[in-house]
Formats: structure tokens, C-alpha cells, sequence
């Protein structure tokens, strides 16, 4: 039991050594433009991907980079995609919110709000013919649920019952707007209804309740039962990019979601249950050696080549 | 080979059938294109044939063009209909933000081989919600590939390339087109690469470059012109992107005489590239090129307005006769 | 009691009457392109605009020549417009599809599916600024409830109370292809509690029934208490289009609806009432008689002038 | 006529205030622009001036752009904002499809004066989501009217004249731009006419036309190649519906060669359009004329692969060098 919970740490915190190396090479030059980190997030990732299967597809955001590092694909080459590198996962080509990695079953980041919605139906769509018993994943915000495509998405896969997790990271912000200021309804998962969907909202800042969520509504979708709509509850402890002034958080309100955030949360379970410190914190250590080491070797690559920018435009 | 007599419409129908056929990872879904087999009837007899691999949609544009570029990544080759060329705008970002990025983001390890069917244009009686030729949009994306088959021969071939391409592909048709006259159309031929111009109508004194419905009145009046001794190279551009420069340049150069027909509007229209790679390439002309095309308004209902703004055979003639120095006869 | 149910009758006549002389025009000629009917429909905007007021915006879709008649429209400008005149109420710029009167409070149909939803929004929100205390009242089909927009624009209209109606007319049908079959959830009405607003299904083919609920909506809605979702099941008695071979419908079922069609319904039970055959007769008579010397003045009007296609692009 | 020192972010935010106070109807709304003041801080302080007349809204850009035309049609003149330019293709069909039509289809009894400002292009890092040049979309449109600021005072003027404008007006501006040097900005000042060019260099060798962000490159390269003895004439064209064609004219017959320089890709471009302008006026011209812009591909993130595309000072010089039959200096 504490092992599976340590493994939950170890994924986590490699999420977070990664975001916060990010923040800094970001602060120091290498990395340049925008960047949304998912600091405080790390449980939903951590928890839904240790389910799925290489056969399934996922779909991401802009705040994605823990879901990349989750579905396996190595750091190395994310960072020098931040950087720029010529060996970053798409050459350069992407950029922080345009990540692409299908040999790990990463389907890619998307800058666009709501846009991954209907591209990881066609995923699930494309397993109802190929065979290949694949489930397709859809991540996107809170805020991200008001969007055209969303619904569009949901109906589709449901009316279908296309095998879809749709994963909603309710972090209480779209960029700098509360979502509870731009719904009636706050629960979000209840709009699983309307589509005649299950909807469930849940502790997205618990790696268990994520994965038992994900196991059960994969199984659902395997067997044809069609799509879920999770309604990850989280919080960010960073801003919506690097660089935001954070105007909009109430007094107190940083404090208050720093003691609820996934990983100092587990360290404290871990150390209630009798794990000894030195166990848990070498998880830490590991993870941030494992960042410090990609970072660098990701430094020491090429700059992508300007003679090669107009290359796979087509066939 | 084998030839048919087919309409327009029906050339269609046959490419999608010899598709769903050869390709079984193709699919072909959208409103109304399944059990119903279209509003048009150009997709009848696919759900019959292929089941379930053929079906109909919400009305979900979004829903549509996106899980068409989700199931493109994962190896199908969907190939999705949006009805009118003018409701792909409540959805174009999964054409342009969305699928024309898939190969090129990813350095070419992903692709989105997906086919967009669609039809524009005016009718008669249509709104101005109903009657936009839309080409030029998807012309300034680069990603994307474009044709528009103006022949039940074109209509068959053009169809089966695009959908053989690894690329996403709009074939864009013409619903005034579907009904016309039957022609032999050789079908189940070899896949045709992508790309190329087609003279319909070969001529010294002035090259016209078209394509779309607007080829058939083009044509009509390079013959009314031949009979008052104006003798007009037809020159049908059918693939849009990739566009056949070199045949242009090649025919303004010994034309030196140079007019673009589109039924589009003029200002930002695709003719207006066209101009722009001719007067680029130095090509010396005699008179300055012409651009025909539907003045810059919106498309009203009424046929007296209409008719008064989509070019005509009548007024294709009038201006080239003006571009050739010629007078119309009384 | 009886006056008002042969108001509604008049108002769902003058309707029929118009949708089968433009059938007819069609057949003849002097009507030409897409043309959708709303022949067994008519309950919905016969009940809605009788409580509606002028200072109210109502936008339709391109099945809505029976909301602008039922706006207070008078039907030889339509019938001009239908048919290209100068005399129309577009001046033959709009067609069939999407007519406007705004000095009617008829700000129009609509070809886009979905699209007059956000615009009606709109209509909203300006009342809450000009002191108008304008409701607004935006119309669609089922199948239009898959359709992105729609769903921002409830969304939208819940989240900052904006005086909207917003009523789905569903006949069962979206074009040729049952709405059943596009959902999973097939009482659309339910959609509502998704935006935590109130949805009712309720009797399309009665004109009291959306009287009642219309009346009850817009009351909520001048009072602040925001939008509400009326789903008012009906049938088309006609295809999707004039033209339409209709073989999407099952055997039996165009004399299953035919029992249940608004006007039969009416007449039955003002009949049953004891209401004289020849004063239920008589509405009929009129409406047509109005209808046909409307059209035959709209056929006497001329040809939209060609010199003027180009007008009114810019201010 | 007051002046301030402003930035091009700060001269839109001065704009918007005055808008406000001096037009009742001006509503300002979009995703994060009330409250937090915006993505960049360029509607900061309306919410607390004019309360409820500035709000925030779902991430629902139809029924942003959907609303403010109903709004528009009933009196009001919202002021709405889409954050990227990229992101009006999730909601075209409100811009295409609604705003252009409402006056045109009603003959001039209804209208749609609303505002859109948005900003695009590249800037460091952007993926190819977040860097495209999108007017000549907007360009293709009947019924719209658009315009590219490309000074702080410009930000300011272009954006009064749309506002009080009774059209449908897109107003695109540029984040790099934003937080540029201050300027000296005439506010208050009376509502310009829409439409215009500026010259913003005179010379003899070569007109270049050019827009947005791209201004500041070719001033840049005009003044490296005025030290080579090349004299360029710089025309920028802010508004580009209305378009001053007559200006474009004139100085090409002038100098006798053309280039058109914007960051927007090539084919399809509104350089094409230009170029067409020019050729079908039969304009005399020396060498054939030039367009300058992005090649026809995505954006990629990586700095290093976007220098290589988006034309810089650099480039444009070499180009015009090259145009006017001069080498690079050694
Ligand atoms: C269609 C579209 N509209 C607007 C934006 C700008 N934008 C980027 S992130 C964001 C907020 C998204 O909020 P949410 O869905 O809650 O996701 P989070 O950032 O909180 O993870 C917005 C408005 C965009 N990228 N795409
Ligand atoms: C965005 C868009 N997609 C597709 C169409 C084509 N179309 C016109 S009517 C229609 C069916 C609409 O069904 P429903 O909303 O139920 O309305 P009904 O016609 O039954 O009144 C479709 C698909 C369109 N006009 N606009
Ligand atoms: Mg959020
Ligand atoms: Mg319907």
C-alpha cells in the first residue's frame, strides 16, 4: 500500500521538479514566451495515467506538462523543447503548450481552450474500427466547459458512446477569472446529465481517488458503456502563466490551498503511516536529480536548425 | 478502363464507393450523409454498403472536423462532409488551429490524412448565409491542400487522390454542378498525383484562369468570343493548393494577355494571388490583368440582385472583350 | 374562454394558410430555392407572441415564417420577399430564410443552425443598459441544441441572469435524421439544470400550454431570475424542406401526427365545446382569404431593381 | 489638443476611457478584461470607472462576438475583445455569418456597429496557435471594416474612429507592440474619417506598403538603405478596409517599383491583393514587384526556426536591394 503511494509521490514530484526547474531556467533566459505551469495539479496526472495503457490516447493542454511526464515521456527532451533544441520532443516545433509525443500514447498538448475535446473522440472513434480496444483521454479546465467544442465533444461521444475520460481540472480559474463568476451551476460535473453521461466530482488532489475514478470509467468505456466527465477538483499554487501578478487571489487564499496541495498532503500521510522520513524525501531528492540532470543535458543540445523550419509542411 | 455515365453528383458518389472500397481504414460521416445519403443524395448507398462506417452526425461542425483529425492521427482516413462551405465557419479552428498543424508541429511523426467535402457558391433563391465561396479562406492556410472539380471526371478523380493523400485535403464541389448532365466519367483508374492545370480550351489572345462552377461560363464565353474572331485560352486550375504556376505563367507568356475568373469576391479573392504571381514572375503583358469576380457585397436572395452580382457568361465576355481591345458587336 | 382559443386558431390559420400558399408558389414557380416550412408547428409561435410585447426581440431560424407572422408581420411583405420583390420585407435580400423586421420586434431568422442563440443574448443584454426592460426570445430545433453555440449562449445567459427564452422546437427530427439518434439523453429539456436554469418540456402543439409557460418564463426573466430553456415537442406535418421525400419516416407515422396536429386538435375541442362548426370554419376562410390577397399583391409588386444590389454595405 | 506620454498599450487603454465616457453605449467585455484589466493590461481601470459597462465572460468567444451583435443591433456598441486572433476561428461564423450581413441583408434598416480588438502575430516562444496573421480573413469579407495600428498614436485614433464607426470594425492590434516606448499622443481630438495612408518615409527608388508590427522592420531597413543610397518610400496602410488604393497608386507610378512587406504568410496574403491593385491599374513599373512576408508554413515555437521565417529588418533590406538592383554592401 505505502508503495503504490510512494510510487504516487515519485510521479508527482517529478512533475513538480519539473515545473519548478522550468520556472527557473524560464526566470534565467533559456526558456523564453509563455508558459503555464501546473504546479499544485500534479495528483490528476500522477493518478490517471498510472491506469492507461500504451494503447490509449491522450489529449492535454497548454498545461500539460504533467501529463506528458505521466503518460513517459522523458524529460530530456521536454526541456529542450521548452529551450528550443533541436532534439526537444517535436524539434522546437511546439513550444510549451504544443507538446506531441504519440510513441508514448501523448497525443499532444493544445493551445486552443476546448479544442482537444473533439480531436480525442476521433481517437476513440478510430479504436471502434482499428481494433485496438483503445480509450481516448480529454483534458481541459474548468473554464474550458463553456467552450462551443466542449459540448460538442460531449454530445458526440456520448450519443456514440465513444470511449472517452473526459477530464476536467477544476483549479477554480480560467486564467485570471473565477469559474464560480461564469457558471449558475458550479458543480460541473453534473452537466454530465445533460449528455445522459456519469459525472462525477472528485479530489483531483489525490492521486488514489484519481486513479480509482479513471480504472472505473475506463472500464465503462471498454465495455462500450461510453464516456465519464471527472471533475478533477484542484488548485493551482502558481499563476495562470509565469509571469502572472496573481491580483485576483484572496487574502489568505495561498496559505489555505498550500495545505491542501497533493504532495505535501501525501508526505504527511506517508510520515502518519510510519514511512520514515528519509524514504519520503529521498523521493524528492530523486525526482529533483532526475530535473537537474535532464535540464542540463537538454542545455547542452543544438539550437533547433533555420534550415530546416520549412520541412513537413506536407506529405 | 472502365467508363460510366455519370452526373457530377453521381462521380462523387462512385469515388466515395471505390474509397470506402479500397481503403477500409476510410470513413464518412456528417449530417445527414448516412442513413438519408445526403441532402444532396451524393453519399447514398455507403451506409447500405459499408454499415457502420458510414454515419450520421449531430450537428456538430466541431464535433465533426475534430474527431475527423483525432481519427486521421490514429490511422484512419475519414473523410467528413460539411454541407455548406459557409457553415465551416462555426468550426474552423479544427481546420486551421487543428489539423493543418499535426504533421508540421510534430516534425512529421503524426499526420491528419482527413478529406473535408464540402459545396459553395450561389443558387438561385439562396441567402447570403448560404452562398459564399469560401475558397480563398483555406488558400492562405498553409497545410492544407485544395481542389474544386468543376467535371464528373474531376469530381471522381480529385476525390480519390485527395483521399489517398496523406494530407488534409478540402474538396470543395458545387451543388449546382450535381444534377447536370451525365458524361463518361473512366472510373477505378490509377490514383492521380496531386496538382496540375487542365486547358480546356486552348487560345492566343488572352489567358483565362478558372476554376469551380465558374469554368462552365467561362468556357461559354470563350466560345461566344471564338465566333467575333477573339480566340481565349481556357486554363481550369482544379487543384487550388497545390496550384499550378508554371501552367499559368506559361500561357500568360504566350497569351500576354491575362484575366482570373472566380465566382468568389474580388478583393482578397484567390485571383488576387494569381495576378500577383504573374506580375511577380515579370511575365510582360499588353494590358493590365483582370480580375472577374463577384463584386465586394453580400449575396442577396432575390435573383434580379444576384444575378446582377455573380458573373455571368455576359459579363465574362464583355471584359475580356474589353481586355483584348475588342468591341462587342451590335 | 372560446374568444381566445379562436384567437389562436386565427393565428395558427393565418400561419397554415401562408406555409401552404408559399408551398404552392413554389410549385408554380414564382418562389424559387430552399424553402422550410413550419406546417404543424404553428402552436409555438401562435402561444409565445401573444404574450410577447413590442419592446421584445425575437429571433428565429430559417423555419420562422411563422414567428414573423405571429410577431405581427403583415404577410404581403413576406410573400414579396419569398418571391425576390422590391416590396419585401428585405427587399428581396433576405429570401426565405432569413427574414427581419425589427420594427416589428423580429430581429430575424437565421440560416446558421445555433446561431441567432448568442444574438439573442445580446438583445439581452442591451435591455439591461437602455431601460427598456426588453426580454428576448431566441428559437431553434433540436437538432440545434448539438450545436456549440447554443450551448455558450445558455451558458452565458445563466451565468449573468440576462432576460432570455429560449425555446427548442422539437419535432423529432434534425433535416432527415431523428434527434433520438443524436443523444443519449433524449429530453433536451434537462439540459437546463446544466447552466442552473429551469427547463420545461412542455406541449408544442398546444398554444395555451406556451402561452402559459412563455408567459411564466418572461416574468422570471423581467425579474431578473434570468433565462429558462422550453423544449415544446411537435411534429412538422411536411418535410425538412419543400422537396424533401421524406423517407425517413416510419410507416404510419405521418397519420399517427396528423391526429395530434395543433389546429385539428383546436378545432376538435372548440367543437366539443360547443362552439358553431361554422364560426370555427369561418377563421379558416379568413386566413386564407387574407393569404391569398396577399400574395396576389405581392405577385403584383415588382422585381427587386438590380441598380440597387450593391446598396447598404457600409453606413 | 492634449497630449500624453503613452504607451501603444496605454494609448488603447486611454481610448477605451474615453470611449466610454463620451459614448454612453460602449460596453467592454471579454475574457479577463474587466476585473483583472486584461491578459496585457490594456483595459485596465474601465471596471472600476464604468462598473457594470465593462464586464468579464466565459470562455465562450460565440457568444462574445454572437452577443455583441445582438447587442449592437439594438442600440449599443460593444467593445469586445478576442485575446488572440487565432481564437476568432473557434467563433468565424458571428463575424462572417452575422455582423457582416445585418445591414446589407436588411437593406440598411438594422446595423451591427460593433468593435473586435484582438492582436496577433508572433513573439518569442509562441506556438503555432498563438502567431498567426489572420486580416486577410477579415479582408475577404464584405461588410467588415479593419484596421492595424502600428503607433501609439495610431492605437488611439484607429480605435475612436471604429467605436463611433457604424460597422462591423476588427481592430487588430500586436502584443509586441504593447510595451513599446511611450509617445507623445494627441487625445481628445476630434473622430478621424476611417481609411488613409501614411507615409511614414518618403523616397524615390521603391514604394513599400506595409502594415502592423511589420512598419517598425521596414522603417528599420528603409533607414539602413537610405546610408546605402537607396531611398524607399515607406507608405503604411493602418486602415486596410477601406483601403487607400489612390496613395498605393500614386507612389508606385512615382517611384516605379513595389514591394509589400507583412508578417501574415505569403500566398493569400493581402500583399497578393496589393500587388493586384497595382498590376490591374497598369501601373508602370521597373522590375516586377516584390511580396514580403512569411513563407507558407506553421509557426514553430523555437526562436531559432521562426527567425528563419518571419521576415526581419534584415531580410526586407536585402529584398528591396535586391528589388532596386543594388548588392549588399561588403
Ligand atoms: C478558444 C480560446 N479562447 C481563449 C484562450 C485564452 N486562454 C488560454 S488559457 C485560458 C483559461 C483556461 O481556463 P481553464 O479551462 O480553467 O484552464 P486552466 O488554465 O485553469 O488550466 C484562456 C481563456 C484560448 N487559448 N483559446
Ligand atoms: C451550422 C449549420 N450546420 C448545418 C446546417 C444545415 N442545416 C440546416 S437545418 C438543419 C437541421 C436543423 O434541425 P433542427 O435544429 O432540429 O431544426 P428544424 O429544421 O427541425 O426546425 C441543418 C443540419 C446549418 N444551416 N448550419
Ligand atoms: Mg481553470
Ligand atoms: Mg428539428
Amino acid at each position: 500500500m505505502s508503495e503504490r503511494r510512494l510510487a504516487d509521490l515519485l510521479a508527482m514530484w517529478r512533475i513538480r521538479a519539473f515545473e519548478e526547474k522550468v520556472r527557473d531556467l524560464r526566470a534565467e533566459g533559456p526558456i523564453v514566451g509563455s508558459v503555464h505551469l501546473c504546479v499544485g495539479q500534479e495528483a490528476i496526472p500522477a493518478g490517471a495515467c498510472d491506469v492507461l495503457e500504451p494503447r490509449d490516447a491522450l489529449f492535454a493542454t497548454y498545461r500539460g506538462h504533467g501529463w506528458a511526464l505521466a503518460r513517459g515521456v522523458p524529460a530530456e527532451p521536454l526541456f529542450a523543447e521548452l529551450m528550443g533544441r533541436a532534439t526537444g520532443v517535436n524539434g522546437g516545433r511546439g513550444g510549451s503548450a504544443y507538446f506531441t509525443a504519440a510513441e508514448h500514447g501523448f497525443h499532444g498538448e493544445n493551445s486552443i481552450v476546448g479544442a482537444g475535446a473533439p480531436i480525442a473522440c476521433g481517437a476513440a472513434l478510430a479504436g471502434r474500427f482499428d481494433g485496438s480496444g483503445r480509450a481516448a483521454v480529454s483534458v481541459f479546465g474548468d473554464g474550458a466547459m463553456n467552450q462551443g467544442a466542449v459540448h460538442e465533444a460531449m454530445n458526440f461521444a456520448a450519443a456514440f458512446s465513444l470511449p472517452v475520460v473526459f477530464v476536467c481540472e477544476n483549479n477554480r480559474y480560467s486564467e485570471l477569472t473565477p469559474i464560480a463568476d461564469m457558471v449558475r451551476a458550479p458543480r460541473l460535473a453534473d452537466r454530465a446529465a445533460a449528455y445522459g453521461m456519469p459525472g462525477h466530482r472528485i479530489d483531483g488532489n489525490d492521486a488514489e481517488a484519481v486513479r480509482f475514478h479513471m480504472r472505473d470509467a475506463l472500464e465503462v468505456a471498454r465495455e462500450g458503456g461510453g464516456p465519464t466527465l471527472l471533475e478533477c477538483m484542484t488548485e493551482r499554487l502558481v499563476g495562470h502563466y509565469i509571469g502572472d501578478a496573481e491580483a485576483y487571489r484572496q487574502p489568505g487564499e495561498l496559505e489555505r490551498i498550500r495545505r491542501r496541495e497533493p504532495i505535501a498532503r501525501l508526505r504527511e500521510g506517508l510520515l502518519a503511516d510510519g514511512v520514515p522520513a528519509a524514504d519520503v524525501d529521498a523521493v524528492e531528492h530523486r525526482a529533483r536529480a532526475e530535473m537537474e540532470s535532464a535540464a542540463a543535458a537538454a542545455l547542452d543540445a543544438p539550437f533547433a536548425d533555420p534550415a530546416t523550419a520549412r520541412e513537413h509542411l506536407y506529405a | 478502363m472502365p467508363e460510366r455515365d455519370l452526373t457530377y453528383g453521381e462521380a462523387v458518389n462512385a469515388a466515395l464507393h471505390r474509397l470506402m472500397e479500397e481503403l477500409p481504414e476510410t470513413l464518412v460521416y456528417g449530417e445527414d450523409v448516412a442513413v438519408p445519403g445526403g441532402v444532396f443524395g451524393v453519399t447514398r448507398g455507403l451506409r447500405k454498403q459499408h454499415g457502420d462506417r458510414a454515419f450520421d452526425t449531430p450537428i456538430s461542425e466541431s464535433a465533426i472536423l475534430g474527431s475527423a483529425v483525432g481519427a486521421a492521427m490514429m490511422g484512419r482516413r475519414p473523410i467528413v462532409e460539411i454541407m455548406w462551405a459557409d457553415f465551416s465557419l462555426v468550426a474552423l479552428d479544427q481546420i486551421v488551429n487543428q489539423a493543418a498543424n499535426v504533421r508540421y508541429v510534430s516534425g512529421g511523426r503524426l499526420s491528419a490524412p482527413l478529406t473535408i467535402r464540402t459545396q459553395q457558391g450561389n443558387a438561385p433563391g439562396a441567402c447570403a448565409q448560404h452562398s459564399q465561396c469560401l475558397e480563398a479562406l483555406f488558400l492562405h492556410v498553409p497545410g492544407l491542400r485544395v481542389c474544386m472539380p468543376s467535371t464528373p471526371q474531376d469530381a471522381y478523380d480529385l476525390l480519390v487522390t485527395a483521399v489517398h493523400g496523406d494530407d488534409p485535403v478540402l474538396v470543395i464541389e458545387n451543388r449546382t454542378l450535381y444534377f447536370g448532365a451525365k458524361e463518361q466519367v473512366q472510373v477505378g483508374g490509377p490514383v492521380r498525383p496531386m496538382g496540375g492545370a487542365r486547358t480546356r480550351r486552348a487560345g492566343s489572345d488572352v489567358t483565362v484562369v478558372t476554376w469551380g462552377a465558374m469554368t462552365h461560363r467561362v468556357l461559354e464565353a470563350a466560345e461566344v468570343l471564338a465566333g467575333e474572331g477573339i480566340d481565349a485560352e481556357v486554363l481550369e486550375t482544379p487543384w487550388l493548393n497545390p496550384f499550378d504556376t508554371g501552367a499559368v505563367l506559361e500561357s500568360a507568356r504566350r497569351t500576354r494577355r491575362l484575366a482570373v475568373v472566380h465566382e468568389a469576391n474580388v478583393t482578397g479573392g484567390f485571383g488576387a494571388e494569381v495576378v500577383a504571381r504573374v506580375a511577380g514572375a515579370g511575365v510582360p503583358l499588353l494590358a493590365p490583368p483582370v480580375r472577374i469576380g463577384t463584386p465586394d457585397v453580400r449575396m442577396p436572395a432575390a435573383q434580379t440582385l444576384a444575378q446582377a452580382l455573380v458573373p455571368g457568361a455576359d459579363r465574362v465576355a464583355d471584359e475580356l472583350r474589353a481586355l483584348t481591345g475588342r468591341e462587342a458587336p451590335r
